[in-house]
Protein backbone atom coordinates (compact mmCIF):
# COMPACT_ATOMS: atom_id res chain seq x y z
CA UNK A 1 0.00 0.00 0.00
CA UNK A 2 2.31 2.66 1.80
CA UNK A 3 5.91 3.15 -0.54
CA UNK A 4 8.80 4.99 0.39
CA UNK A 5 11.62 6.53 -2.21
CA UNK A 6 14.78 6.70 -0.79
CA UNK A 7 17.66 7.98 -2.21
CA UNK A 8 21.59 7.43 -0.72
CA UNK A 9 23.74 10.15 -1.66
CA UNK A 10 27.44 10.64 -0.05
CA UNK A 11 28.26 13.97 0.95
CA UNK A 12 32.05 13.92 1.81
CA UNK A 13 31.82 11.37 4.86
CA UNK A 14 28.62 11.33 5.51
CA UNK A 15 26.29 8.88 3.64
CA UNK A 16 22.45 10.61 3.73
CA UNK A 17 19.76 8.51 3.65
CA UNK A 18 16.71 10.64 2.43
CA UNK A 19 13.51 9.30 2.83
CA UNK A 20 10.32 10.38 1.40
CA UNK A 21 7.32 9.05 2.72
CA UNK A 22 5.82 8.07 6.17
CA UNK A 23 7.48 5.93 8.33
CA UNK A 24 5.44 3.15 9.47
CA UNK A 25 5.42 -1.06 9.21
CA UNK A 26 5.33 -0.96 5.81
CA UNK A 27 8.48 1.21 5.34
CA UNK A 28 10.46 -1.90 6.99
CA UNK A 29 11.48 -3.05 3.62
CA UNK A 30 12.74 0.23 2.09
CA UNK A 31 14.51 1.21 5.38
CA UNK A 32 16.14 -1.98 5.53
CA UNK A 33 17.24 -2.24 2.09
CA UNK A 34 18.23 1.18 1.95
CA UNK A 35 20.12 0.66 5.55
CA UNK A 36 21.87 -2.59 3.85
CA UNK A 37 23.29 -0.94 0.54
CA UNK A 38 24.36 1.87 2.57
CA UNK A 39 26.47 -0.79 4.93
CA UNK A 40 27.57 -2.79 2.24
CA UNK A 41 29.48 0.55 0.65
CA UNK A 42 30.87 1.17 4.00
CA UNK A 43 29.29 3.99 5.75
CA UNK A 44 29.98 4.91 8.86
CA UNK A 45 28.39 8.08 9.26
CA UNK A 46 24.85 7.83 8.33
CA UNK A 47 22.32 10.72 7.99
CA UNK A 48 18.32 9.60 7.76
CA UNK A 49 16.43 12.85 6.13
CA UNK A 50 13.03 12.42 6.77
CA UNK A 51 10.35 14.23 5.29
CA UNK A 52 9.09 17.00 7.58
CA UNK A 53 5.24 16.31 6.45
CA UNK A 54 6.04 12.75 7.13
CA UNK A 55 3.38 10.65 9.09
CA UNK A 56 5.65 8.52 11.53
CA UNK A 57 3.98 6.16 14.23
CA UNK A 58 5.11 3.33 16.57
CA UNK A 59 5.87 0.51 13.78
CA UNK A 60 8.27 3.22 12.10
CA UNK A 61 9.68 4.28 15.19
CA UNK A 62 10.20 0.36 16.10
CA UNK A 63 11.84 0.24 12.87
CA UNK A 64 14.72 2.92 13.86
CA UNK A 65 15.27 1.44 17.10
CA UNK A 66 16.40 -2.06 15.32
CA UNK A 67 18.44 0.26 12.53
CA UNK A 68 20.01 1.84 15.11
CA UNK A 69 21.08 -1.28 16.91
CA UNK A 70 22.34 -2.61 13.97
CA UNK A 71 24.35 0.32 13.92
CA UNK A 72 25.69 0.34 17.25
CA UNK A 73 27.24 -3.40 16.82
CA UNK A 74 28.68 -2.07 13.65
CA UNK A 75 30.29 1.74 15.15
CA UNK A 76 28.41 3.13 12.81
CA UNK A 77 27.21 6.97 13.84
CA UNK A 78 23.60 7.67 13.32
CA UNK A 79 21.73 10.98 12.58
CA UNK A 80 18.23 12.34 12.27
CA UNK A 81 17.13 15.69 10.09
CA UNK A 82 13.76 16.36 8.60
CA UNK A 83 11.23 16.12 11.91
CA UNK A 84 8.52 18.21 12.29
CA UNK A 85 8.43 19.77 16.03
CA UNK A 86 6.32 17.24 16.97
CA UNK A 87 8.65 14.00 15.74
CA UNK A 88 11.68 15.81 17.66
CA UNK A 89 9.56 15.54 20.46
CA UNK A 90 8.39 12.15 20.17
CA UNK A 91 11.85 11.03 19.55
CA UNK A 92 13.22 12.74 22.89
CA UNK A 93 10.02 11.10 24.85
CA UNK A 94 10.94 7.63 23.36
CA UNK A 95 14.78 8.39 23.81
CA UNK A 96 15.69 7.85 20.34
CA UNK A 97 17.92 10.62 20.63
CA UNK A 98 20.25 9.13 23.29
CA UNK A 99 21.89 6.95 20.33
CA UNK A 100 21.04 9.86 17.54
CA UNK A 101 21.61 13.20 17.17
CA UNK A 102 18.88 15.29 15.82
CA UNK A 103 19.57 18.39 13.50
CA UNK A 104 17.32 21.11 12.42
CA UNK A 105 18.89 21.28 9.08
CA UNK A 106 20.70 18.82 6.57
CA UNK A 107 23.37 21.72 6.66
CA UNK A 108 23.52 21.56 10.15
CA UNK A 109 23.65 18.20 10.16
CA UNK A 110 26.49 18.29 7.66
CA UNK A 111 28.46 20.74 9.38
CA UNK A 112 28.52 19.17 12.39
CA UNK A 113 29.14 15.28 11.73
CA UNK A 114 32.11 15.71 9.35
CA UNK B 1 -26.39 6.85 26.89
CA UNK B 2 -26.41 2.92 25.60
CA UNK B 3 -30.08 1.33 25.54
CA UNK B 4 -30.35 -2.40 24.62
CA UNK B 5 -32.72 -3.22 21.78
CA UNK B 6 -34.92 -6.53 21.81
CA UNK B 7 -32.40 -8.49 20.27
CA UNK B 8 -29.85 -7.64 22.46
CA UNK B 9 -27.26 -5.79 20.46
CA UNK B 10 -26.63 -1.97 21.52
CA UNK B 11 -28.09 0.77 20.25
CA UNK B 12 -25.65 4.17 20.69
CA UNK B 13 -27.34 7.09 20.39
CA UNK B 14 -25.20 10.24 19.41
CA UNK B 15 -25.82 13.90 20.72
CA UNK B 16 -25.25 16.85 19.33
CA UNK B 17 -21.53 16.72 20.36
CA UNK B 18 -20.57 13.95 19.06
CA UNK B 19 -19.22 12.42 16.28
CA UNK B 20 -18.48 8.52 15.00
CA UNK B 21 -16.04 7.29 12.54
CA UNK B 22 -16.62 3.72 11.80
CA UNK B 23 -13.09 1.70 10.17
CA UNK B 24 -12.85 -1.67 8.62
CA UNK B 25 -9.78 -3.40 10.53
CA UNK B 26 -7.10 -2.16 8.00
CA UNK B 27 -3.63 -1.02 8.92
CA UNK B 28 -3.00 2.34 7.28
CA UNK B 29 -6.71 3.40 7.48
CA UNK B 30 -5.63 4.36 11.33
CA UNK B 31 -4.87 7.69 9.16
CA UNK B 32 -8.34 8.35 8.52
CA UNK B 33 -9.53 8.36 11.92
CA UNK B 34 -6.21 10.90 12.74
CA UNK B 35 -7.14 13.32 9.84
CA UNK B 36 -10.55 13.19 11.13
CA UNK B 37 -10.19 14.48 14.64
CA UNK B 38 -7.68 16.24 14.15
CA UNK B 39 -10.49 18.62 11.11
CA UNK B 40 -12.74 18.10 13.98
CA UNK B 41 -10.04 19.62 16.55
CA UNK B 42 -9.18 22.38 14.12
CA UNK B 43 -12.74 23.32 14.03
CA UNK B 44 -13.36 23.56 18.14
CA UNK B 45 -9.76 26.09 18.10
CA UNK B 46 -7.36 23.20 19.30
CA UNK B 47 -3.76 25.41 18.39
CA UNK B 48 -1.66 22.99 15.65
CA UNK B 49 0.70 21.87 18.41
CA UNK B 50 -1.63 19.98 20.66
CA UNK B 51 -3.34 19.02 17.23
CA UNK B 52 -0.25 16.36 16.37
CA UNK B 53 -0.63 15.08 19.89
CA UNK B 54 -4.06 14.24 19.27
CA UNK B 55 -3.16 12.61 16.33
CA UNK B 56 -0.01 10.56 17.21
CA UNK B 57 -2.38 9.37 20.15
CA UNK B 58 -5.56 8.51 18.03
CA UNK B 59 -3.22 6.60 15.18
CA UNK B 60 -1.68 4.55 18.45
CA UNK B 61 -4.92 3.99 19.63
CA UNK B 62 -6.28 2.36 16.43
CA UNK B 63 -3.70 0.48 15.54
CA UNK B 64 -3.89 -1.12 18.83
CA UNK B 65 -7.88 -1.90 18.02
CA UNK B 66 -6.57 -3.47 15.10
CA UNK B 67 -3.73 -5.18 15.46
CA UNK B 68 -4.54 -6.31 19.25
CA UNK B 69 -8.13 -5.84 19.77
CA UNK B 70 -9.47 -7.09 16.12
CA UNK B 71 -6.11 -9.55 16.01
CA UNK B 72 -6.15 -8.30 12.48
CA UNK B 73 -9.50 -9.87 11.59
CA UNK B 74 -10.00 -8.00 8.05
CA UNK B 75 -14.11 -8.52 9.00
CA UNK B 76 -13.67 -6.75 12.47
CA UNK B 77 -14.65 -2.78 13.12
CA UNK B 78 -12.93 0.12 14.97
CA UNK B 79 -15.20 2.67 15.55
CA UNK B 80 -14.12 6.11 17.18
CA UNK B 81 -16.54 8.21 18.33
CA UNK B 82 -15.00 11.54 19.56
CA UNK B 83 -16.67 14.35 21.60
CA UNK B 84 -16.31 18.17 22.67
CA UNK B 85 -18.37 19.77 25.18
CA UNK B 86 -16.64 23.35 25.15
CA UNK B 87 -14.00 22.15 27.77
CA UNK B 88 -13.24 18.53 27.37
CA UNK B 89 -12.18 16.91 23.59
CA UNK B 90 -12.54 13.33 24.23
CA UNK B 91 -12.20 10.58 21.70
CA UNK B 92 -13.01 6.59 22.61
CA UNK B 93 -11.70 3.67 20.30
CA UNK B 94 -13.15 0.80 20.34
CA UNK B 95 -12.56 -2.86 19.03
CA UNK B 96 -14.47 -6.01 19.64
CA UNK B 97 -11.35 -7.46 21.77
CA UNK B 98 -10.87 -8.33 25.26
CA UNK B 99 -9.05 -5.32 26.55
CA UNK B 100 -5.55 -5.13 28.15
CA UNK B 101 -4.60 -8.32 29.80
CA UNK B 102 -1.79 -6.25 31.19
CA UNK B 103 -0.27 -2.21 30.84
CA UNK B 104 3.01 -2.54 29.74
CA UNK B 105 5.46 -0.59 31.47
CA UNK B 106 7.70 2.33 30.34
CA UNK B 107 10.03 1.66 27.64
CA UNK B 108 13.32 1.61 28.21
CA UNK B 109 15.76 2.64 24.83
CA UNK B 110 18.23 1.11 26.47
CA UNK B 111 17.46 -2.63 26.57
CA UNK B 112 15.81 -1.89 23.43
CA UNK B 113 19.07 -0.86 21.81
CA UNK B 114 20.92 -3.63 23.45
CA UNK B 115 17.79 -6.19 22.26
CA UNK B 116 17.42 -7.03 25.54
CA UNK B 117 13.97 -5.79 25.07
CA UNK B 118 11.43 -5.61 21.73
CA UNK B 119 11.73 -2.39 19.48
CA UNK B 120 8.03 -2.48 19.64
CA UNK B 121 5.68 -1.41 22.77
CA UNK B 122 5.37 2.30 22.34
CA UNK B 123 2.47 2.89 21.80
CA UNK B 124 0.47 2.81 24.88
CA UNK B 125 3.66 5.40 26.18
CA UNK B 126 2.84 7.86 23.66
CA UNK B 127 -0.75 7.99 24.18
CA UNK B 128 -0.29 8.42 28.28
CA UNK B 129 2.15 10.71 27.29
CA UNK B 130 0.74 13.02 24.74
CA UNK B 131 -2.94 13.01 26.21
CA UNK B 132 -4.38 14.86 29.77
CA UNK B 133 -5.98 11.84 30.94
CA UNK B 134 -6.41 8.13 28.97
CA UNK B 135 -8.62 5.45 30.38
CA UNK B 136 -8.57 1.57 29.39
CA UNK B 137 -10.22 -1.59 29.38
CA UNK B 138 -13.70 0.84 29.37
CA UNK B 139 -16.86 -1.72 28.34
CA UNK B 140 -18.69 -0.26 25.41
CA UNK B 141 -21.11 -2.19 23.14
CA UNK B 142 -18.76 -2.57 20.73
CA UNK B 143 -15.94 -4.40 23.42
CA UNK B 144 -13.60 -3.03 24.46
CA UNK B 145 -12.80 0.82 24.40
CA UNK B 146 -9.76 3.31 25.36
CA UNK B 147 -11.04 7.05 26.21
CA UNK B 148 -8.32 9.17 25.88
CA UNK B 149 -9.50 13.48 26.47
CA UNK B 150 -7.39 16.50 25.88
CA UNK B 151 -8.00 19.64 27.79
CA UNK B 152 -8.63 23.37 26.03
CA UNK B 153 -7.47 24.99 29.35
CA UNK B 154 -3.99 23.53 29.01
CA UNK B 155 -3.15 26.76 26.37
CA UNK B 156 -5.68 24.97 24.05
CA UNK C 1 -27.16 -4.49 1.88
CA UNK C 2 -29.74 -3.69 4.37
CA UNK C 3 -32.05 -5.74 6.58
CA UNK C 4 -34.73 -4.58 9.02
CA UNK C 5 -34.91 -5.60 12.08
CA UNK C 6 -37.80 -6.52 14.77
CA UNK C 7 -38.18 -2.73 15.41
CA UNK C 8 -38.48 -1.90 12.05
CA UNK C 9 -35.37 -0.17 11.92
CA UNK C 10 -32.57 -0.88 9.78
CA UNK C 11 -28.94 -1.85 10.37
CA UNK C 12 -26.19 -1.77 7.81
CA UNK C 13 -23.69 -3.69 7.68
CA UNK C 14 -20.60 -2.28 7.00
CA UNK C 15 -18.31 -3.94 4.46
CA UNK C 16 -14.21 -4.38 4.33
CA UNK C 17 -14.42 -1.46 1.76
CA UNK C 18 -16.57 0.60 3.63
CA UNK C 19 -15.89 3.39 5.78
CA UNK C 20 -18.70 5.73 7.45
CA UNK C 21 -18.74 9.15 9.36
CA UNK C 22 -21.53 9.90 11.70
CA UNK C 23 -22.09 13.78 12.16
CA UNK C 24 -24.04 16.17 14.18
CA UNK C 25 -26.13 18.84 12.10
CA UNK C 26 -24.33 21.75 12.15
CA UNK C 27 -22.65 23.73 9.64
CA UNK C 28 -19.02 23.94 9.75
CA UNK C 29 -18.99 20.29 10.25
CA UNK C 30 -19.05 18.88 6.99
CA UNK C 31 -15.37 20.00 6.94
CA UNK C 32 -14.99 17.81 8.87
CA UNK C 33 -16.83 15.09 6.24
CA UNK C 34 -15.03 16.57 3.86
CA UNK C 35 -11.19 15.88 5.46
CA UNK C 36 -11.63 12.74 5.94
CA UNK C 37 -13.17 11.89 2.38
CA UNK C 38 -10.27 13.41 0.92
CA UNK C 39 -7.94 11.40 3.99
CA UNK C 40 -9.43 7.87 2.20
CA UNK C 41 -9.11 9.25 -1.53
CA UNK C 42 -5.45 9.95 -0.79
CA UNK C 43 -4.78 6.66 0.81
CA UNK C 44 -5.78 4.46 -2.20
CA UNK C 45 -4.12 6.92 -4.30
CA UNK C 46 -6.11 9.74 -5.71
CA UNK C 47 -4.47 12.65 -7.53
CA UNK C 48 -4.46 15.84 -5.21
CA UNK C 49 -6.64 17.87 -8.34
CA UNK C 50 -9.08 14.96 -8.02
CA UNK C 51 -9.31 15.21 -4.16
CA UNK C 52 -10.11 18.45 -4.47
CA UNK C 53 -12.87 17.86 -6.71
CA UNK C 54 -14.43 15.22 -4.18
CA UNK C 55 -13.82 17.73 -0.90
CA UNK C 56 -15.91 20.05 -2.74
CA UNK C 57 -18.67 17.39 -3.75
CA UNK C 58 -18.93 16.38 -0.13
CA UNK C 59 -18.64 19.28 1.52
CA UNK C 60 -21.73 20.67 -0.78
CA UNK C 61 -23.75 17.38 -0.65
CA UNK C 62 -23.57 17.39 3.44
CA UNK C 63 -24.56 21.00 3.35
CA UNK C 64 -27.67 20.29 1.93
CA UNK C 65 -28.00 17.42 3.83
CA UNK C 66 -27.88 19.76 6.76
CA UNK C 67 -29.68 22.50 5.93
CA UNK C 68 -32.41 21.50 3.23
CA UNK C 69 -32.59 17.49 4.07
CA UNK C 70 -32.32 17.64 8.37
CA UNK C 71 -33.68 21.66 7.88
CA UNK C 72 -31.08 22.42 9.95
CA UNK C 73 -32.46 20.35 13.13
CA UNK C 74 -29.60 20.58 15.68
CA UNK C 75 -30.43 16.34 16.50
CA UNK C 76 -30.65 15.35 13.25
CA UNK C 77 -27.61 13.40 12.14
CA UNK C 78 -25.77 13.55 8.95
CA UNK C 79 -24.14 10.08 8.01
CA UNK C 80 -21.51 9.71 4.96
CA UNK C 81 -20.66 6.07 3.96
CA UNK C 82 -17.92 6.29 1.41
CA UNK C 83 -16.63 3.15 -0.46
CA UNK C 84 -13.51 2.10 -2.70
CA UNK C 85 -13.79 -1.36 -5.14
CA UNK C 86 -10.71 -0.72 -6.50
CA UNK C 87 -11.63 1.29 -9.58
CA UNK C 88 -14.83 3.25 -7.81
CA UNK C 89 -14.42 5.97 -5.33
CA UNK C 90 -17.91 6.16 -3.62
CA UNK C 91 -19.69 8.23 -1.27
CA UNK C 92 -23.17 8.23 0.02
CA UNK C 93 -24.64 11.63 1.98
CA UNK C 94 -27.81 10.46 4.21
CA UNK C 95 -29.91 12.76 5.72
CA UNK C 96 -33.29 12.06 7.48
CA UNK C 97 -35.71 14.94 4.69
CA UNK C 98 -37.72 13.56 2.10
CA UNK C 99 -35.10 14.16 -0.86
CA UNK C 100 -35.11 16.93 -3.63
CA UNK C 101 -38.73 17.57 -5.13
CA UNK C 102 -37.04 19.35 -8.09
CA UNK C 103 -33.57 18.89 -9.36
CA UNK C 104 -32.54 23.12 -10.46
CA UNK C 105 -31.58 23.96 -13.70
CA UNK C 106 -28.14 25.21 -13.88
CA UNK C 107 -27.30 28.38 -12.75
CA UNK C 108 -27.24 31.51 -14.53
CA UNK C 109 -24.65 34.18 -13.77
CA UNK C 110 -26.00 36.65 -15.62
CA UNK C 111 -29.45 36.27 -13.71
CA UNK C 112 -27.84 36.13 -10.63
CA UNK C 113 -25.58 39.62 -11.15
CA UNK C 114 -28.81 41.17 -12.42
CA UNK C 115 -30.80 39.77 -9.27
CA UNK C 116 -33.20 37.88 -11.89
CA UNK C 117 -32.21 35.08 -10.31
CA UNK C 118 -30.94 34.16 -6.32
CA UNK C 119 -27.36 34.00 -5.50
CA UNK C 120 -27.57 30.25 -4.15
CA UNK C 121 -28.48 27.43 -5.85
CA UNK C 122 -24.83 26.36 -6.79
CA UNK C 123 -24.15 23.38 -4.92
CA UNK C 124 -26.05 20.28 -6.89
CA UNK C 125 -24.28 22.07 -10.12
CA UNK C 126 -21.05 21.83 -8.64
CA UNK C 127 -21.43 18.26 -7.56
CA UNK C 128 -22.62 17.35 -10.70
CA UNK C 129 -20.09 18.82 -12.75
CA UNK C 130 -17.14 17.55 -10.41
CA UNK C 131 -18.27 13.91 -9.88
CA UNK C 132 -18.45 11.36 -12.62
CA UNK C 133 -22.03 10.02 -11.74
CA UNK C 134 -24.43 11.16 -9.08
CA UNK C 135 -27.57 9.69 -8.08
CA UNK C 136 -30.35 11.86 -6.17
CA UNK C 137 -33.24 10.84 -3.69
CA UNK C 138 -31.66 7.04 -3.09
CA UNK C 139 -33.60 5.47 -0.30
CA UNK C 140 -31.63 4.43 2.69
CA UNK C 141 -32.33 3.71 6.13
CA UNK C 142 -31.70 6.92 7.23
CA UNK C 143 -34.02 8.53 4.53
CA UNK C 144 -32.25 10.39 1.76
CA UNK C 145 -29.52 9.77 0.23
CA UNK C 146 -27.22 11.68 -2.74
CA UNK C 147 -24.80 9.19 -3.95
CA UNK C 148 -21.92 10.17 -6.11
CA UNK C 149 -18.62 8.41 -7.76
CA UNK C 150 -15.35 8.98 -8.84
CA UNK C 151 -13.80 7.14 -10.99
CA UNK C 152 -10.30 6.05 -10.80
CA UNK C 153 -9.07 5.44 -14.12
CA UNK C 154 -10.22 9.65 -15.25
CA UNK C 155 -6.19 9.43 -14.73
CA UNK C 156 -6.64 8.82 -10.89
CA UNK D 1 -17.77 29.97 15.20
CA UNK D 2 -15.22 31.00 12.07
CA UNK D 3 -13.78 34.01 11.61
CA UNK D 4 -12.22 35.85 8.67
CA UNK D 5 -9.66 38.76 9.46
CA UNK D 6 -9.77 41.31 6.81
CA UNK D 7 -7.00 44.20 5.83
CA UNK D 8 -8.17 47.16 3.50
CA UNK D 9 -5.28 48.63 1.94
CA UNK D 10 -4.91 51.08 -0.91
CA UNK D 11 -2.13 50.47 -3.77
CA UNK D 12 -2.41 53.54 -5.92
CA UNK D 13 -5.46 53.31 -7.32
CA UNK D 14 -6.72 49.83 -6.20
CA UNK D 15 -8.28 48.80 -3.19
CA UNK D 16 -6.96 45.56 -1.76
CA UNK D 17 -9.06 43.75 0.78
CA UNK D 18 -6.82 40.59 2.11
CA UNK D 19 -8.75 38.13 3.30
CA UNK D 20 -7.68 35.53 6.25
CA UNK D 21 -9.76 32.36 6.56
CA UNK D 22 -12.34 30.55 5.04
CA UNK D 23 -15.12 31.90 2.52
CA UNK D 24 -18.64 30.21 3.69
CA UNK D 25 -22.23 31.70 4.74
CA UNK D 26 -20.07 32.66 8.13
CA UNK D 27 -18.24 35.13 5.95
CA UNK D 28 -21.36 37.32 5.83
CA UNK D 29 -20.10 40.09 8.28
CA UNK D 30 -17.19 40.50 7.76
CA UNK D 31 -17.30 40.83 4.16
CA UNK D 32 -19.99 43.02 4.06
CA UNK D 33 -18.00 45.24 6.42
CA UNK D 34 -15.02 44.98 4.44
CA UNK D 35 -17.18 45.87 1.03
CA UNK D 36 -18.92 48.62 2.86
CA UNK D 37 -16.14 50.54 4.50
CA UNK D 38 -13.65 50.32 0.66
CA UNK D 39 -17.07 51.76 -0.99
CA UNK D 40 -17.55 54.57 1.76
CA UNK D 41 -13.72 55.28 1.31
CA UNK D 42 -14.68 55.72 -2.67
CA UNK D 43 -12.97 52.47 -3.89
CA UNK D 44 -13.61 51.92 -7.77
CA UNK D 45 -11.47 49.22 -8.56
CA UNK D 46 -11.20 46.53 -5.75
CA UNK D 47 -9.35 43.55 -5.50
CA UNK D 48 -9.78 40.65 -3.67
CA UNK D 49 -7.39 38.45 -2.50
CA UNK D 50 -7.82 35.42 -0.83
CA UNK D 51 -6.28 33.16 1.22
CA UNK D 52 -4.43 30.23 -1.19
CA UNK D 53 -5.42 27.29 1.62
CA UNK D 54 -9.13 28.85 2.00
CA UNK D 55 -12.06 26.49 2.41
CA UNK D 56 -14.91 28.18 -0.13
CA UNK D 57 -18.05 26.28 -0.27
CA UNK D 58 -21.24 27.36 -2.22
CA UNK D 59 -22.25 29.56 0.54
CA UNK D 60 -18.88 31.80 0.14
CA UNK D 61 -19.44 32.11 -3.73
CA UNK D 62 -23.10 33.16 -2.89
CA UNK D 63 -21.63 35.85 -0.84
CA UNK D 64 -19.07 36.77 -3.75
CA UNK D 65 -21.83 37.24 -6.10
CA UNK D 66 -24.02 39.35 -4.01
CA UNK D 67 -20.60 41.52 -3.59
CA UNK D 68 -20.18 41.41 -7.61
CA UNK D 69 -24.31 42.66 -8.27
CA UNK D 70 -23.74 45.56 -5.91
CA UNK D 71 -20.26 46.83 -7.55
CA UNK D 72 -21.98 46.48 -10.70
CA UNK D 73 -24.53 48.67 -9.82
CA UNK D 74 -21.50 51.19 -8.46
CA UNK D 75 -19.71 50.61 -11.85
CA UNK D 76 -16.89 49.24 -9.35
CA UNK D 77 -14.61 47.05 -10.99
CA UNK D 78 -13.70 43.82 -8.51
CA UNK D 79 -10.72 41.42 -9.63
CA UNK D 80 -9.77 38.12 -7.49
CA UNK D 81 -6.62 37.23 -6.68
CA UNK D 82 -4.83 34.16 -4.20
CA UNK D 83 -7.30 31.15 -5.38
CA UNK D 84 -5.29 27.80 -5.37
CA UNK D 85 -5.92 25.91 -8.63
CA UNK D 86 -8.96 24.45 -7.43
CA UNK D 87 -11.22 27.51 -6.68
CA UNK D 88 -9.93 29.40 -9.84
CA UNK D 89 -11.55 26.52 -11.41
CA UNK D 90 -14.56 26.67 -9.35
CA UNK D 91 -15.02 30.25 -9.87
CA UNK D 92 -14.96 29.75 -13.95
CA UNK D 93 -17.34 26.95 -13.96
CA UNK D 94 -19.71 29.13 -11.91
CA UNK D 95 -19.07 32.12 -14.72
CA UNK D 96 -17.81 34.26 -11.58
CA UNK D 97 -14.90 35.11 -14.44
CA UNK D 98 -17.34 37.12 -16.66
CA UNK D 99 -17.69 39.74 -13.84
CA UNK D 100 -14.33 39.56 -11.90
CA UNK D 101 -10.70 38.94 -13.67
CA UNK D 102 -8.93 36.31 -11.48
CA UNK D 103 -5.47 37.53 -11.29
CA UNK D 104 -2.30 34.86 -10.11
CA UNK D 105 -1.01 36.94 -8.36
CA UNK D 106 -1.31 40.36 -6.72
CA UNK D 107 1.83 42.09 -8.35
CA UNK D 108 -0.30 40.69 -11.05
CA UNK D 109 -3.39 42.16 -10.48
CA UNK D 110 -1.96 45.50 -9.37
CA UNK D 111 0.22 45.99 -12.59
CA UNK D 112 -2.86 45.16 -14.70
CA UNK D 113 -5.38 46.92 -12.97
CA UNK D 114 -3.76 50.32 -12.46
N1 LIG E 1 -6.89 -2.57 22.16
C1 LIG E 1 -6.15 -3.53 22.77
N2 LIG E 1 -6.69 -4.74 23.04
C2 LIG E 1 -5.96 -5.71 23.64
N3 LIG E 1 -4.68 -5.55 24.01
C3 LIG E 1 -4.07 -4.38 23.78
C4 LIG E 1 -4.78 -3.29 23.16
N4 LIG E 1 -3.92 -2.25 23.08
C5 LIG E 1 -2.75 -2.65 23.61
N5 LIG E 1 -2.82 -3.93 24.05
C6 LIG E 1 -1.74 -4.72 24.71
O1 LIG E 1 -0.80 -3.81 25.25
C7 LIG E 1 0.49 -4.07 24.69
C8 LIG E 1 1.30 -2.78 24.54
O2 LIG E 1 0.76 -1.97 23.52
P1 LIG E 1 1.63 -0.81 22.88
O3 LIG E 1 2.27 -0.04 23.97
O4 LIG E 1 0.78 -0.03 21.96
O5 LIG E 1 2.80 -1.54 22.07
P2 LIG E 1 2.73 -2.58 20.86
O6 LIG E 1 1.43 -2.38 20.17
O7 LIG E 1 3.88 -2.21 20.04
O8 LIG E 1 2.86 -3.94 21.49
C9 LIG E 1 0.24 -4.80 23.39
O9 LIG E 1 1.32 -5.60 23.03
C10 LIG E 1 -1.01 -5.61 23.73
O10 LIG E 1 -0.66 -6.80 24.40
N1 LIG F 1 -30.63 16.75 0.74
C1 LIG F 1 -31.66 17.47 0.24
N2 LIG F 1 -32.94 17.26 0.69
C2 LIG F 1 -33.97 17.99 0.21
N3 LIG F 1 -33.84 18.95 -0.74
C3 LIG F 1 -32.61 19.20 -1.23
C4 LIG F 1 -31.47 18.48 -0.78
N4 LIG F 1 -30.40 18.94 -1.47
C5 LIG F 1 -30.84 19.91 -2.29
N5 LIG F 1 -32.19 20.07 -2.16
C6 LIG F 1 -33.04 21.03 -2.92
O1 LIG F 1 -32.36 21.41 -4.11
C7 LIG F 1 -32.19 22.85 -4.16
C8 LIG F 1 -30.86 23.20 -4.84
O2 LIG F 1 -29.75 22.84 -4.04
P1 LIG F 1 -28.35 23.51 -4.31
O3 LIG F 1 -28.06 23.45 -5.77
O4 LIG F 1 -27.35 22.83 -3.45
O5 LIG F 1 -28.49 25.02 -3.91
P2 LIG F 1 -28.89 25.71 -2.53
O6 LIG F 1 -28.55 24.74 -1.44
O7 LIG F 1 -28.03 26.93 -2.51
O8 LIG F 1 -30.34 26.01 -2.61
C9 LIG F 1 -32.27 23.29 -2.71
O9 LIG F 1 -32.68 24.62 -2.60
C10 LIG F 1 -33.31 22.31 -2.14
O10 LIG F 1 -34.60 22.74 -2.42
Amino acid sequence: MQQNEIRIEQRDSVTVLEIQGDITVFSEPFLNEAYTCASNQGAVKILLQFDGNAYINSGGIALLIQLLAKARTRDQEVAITGLSAHFKKIFHMVGITKFAKIYDTLQEALQKMS
Amino acid sequence: MNVTSDQGEMIRFLDEQTLEVNLPNKLGYERIAMDCTASFARIVGFVPERISDLKTAVAEACLNAMEHGNRGRSDARVIVSMNFDGQTFSVSVMDEGEGIVELPEDPDIEKKIERLEPPRGLGIFLIRRLMDHVEFNKLSDQGNMLRMVLKMSRSH
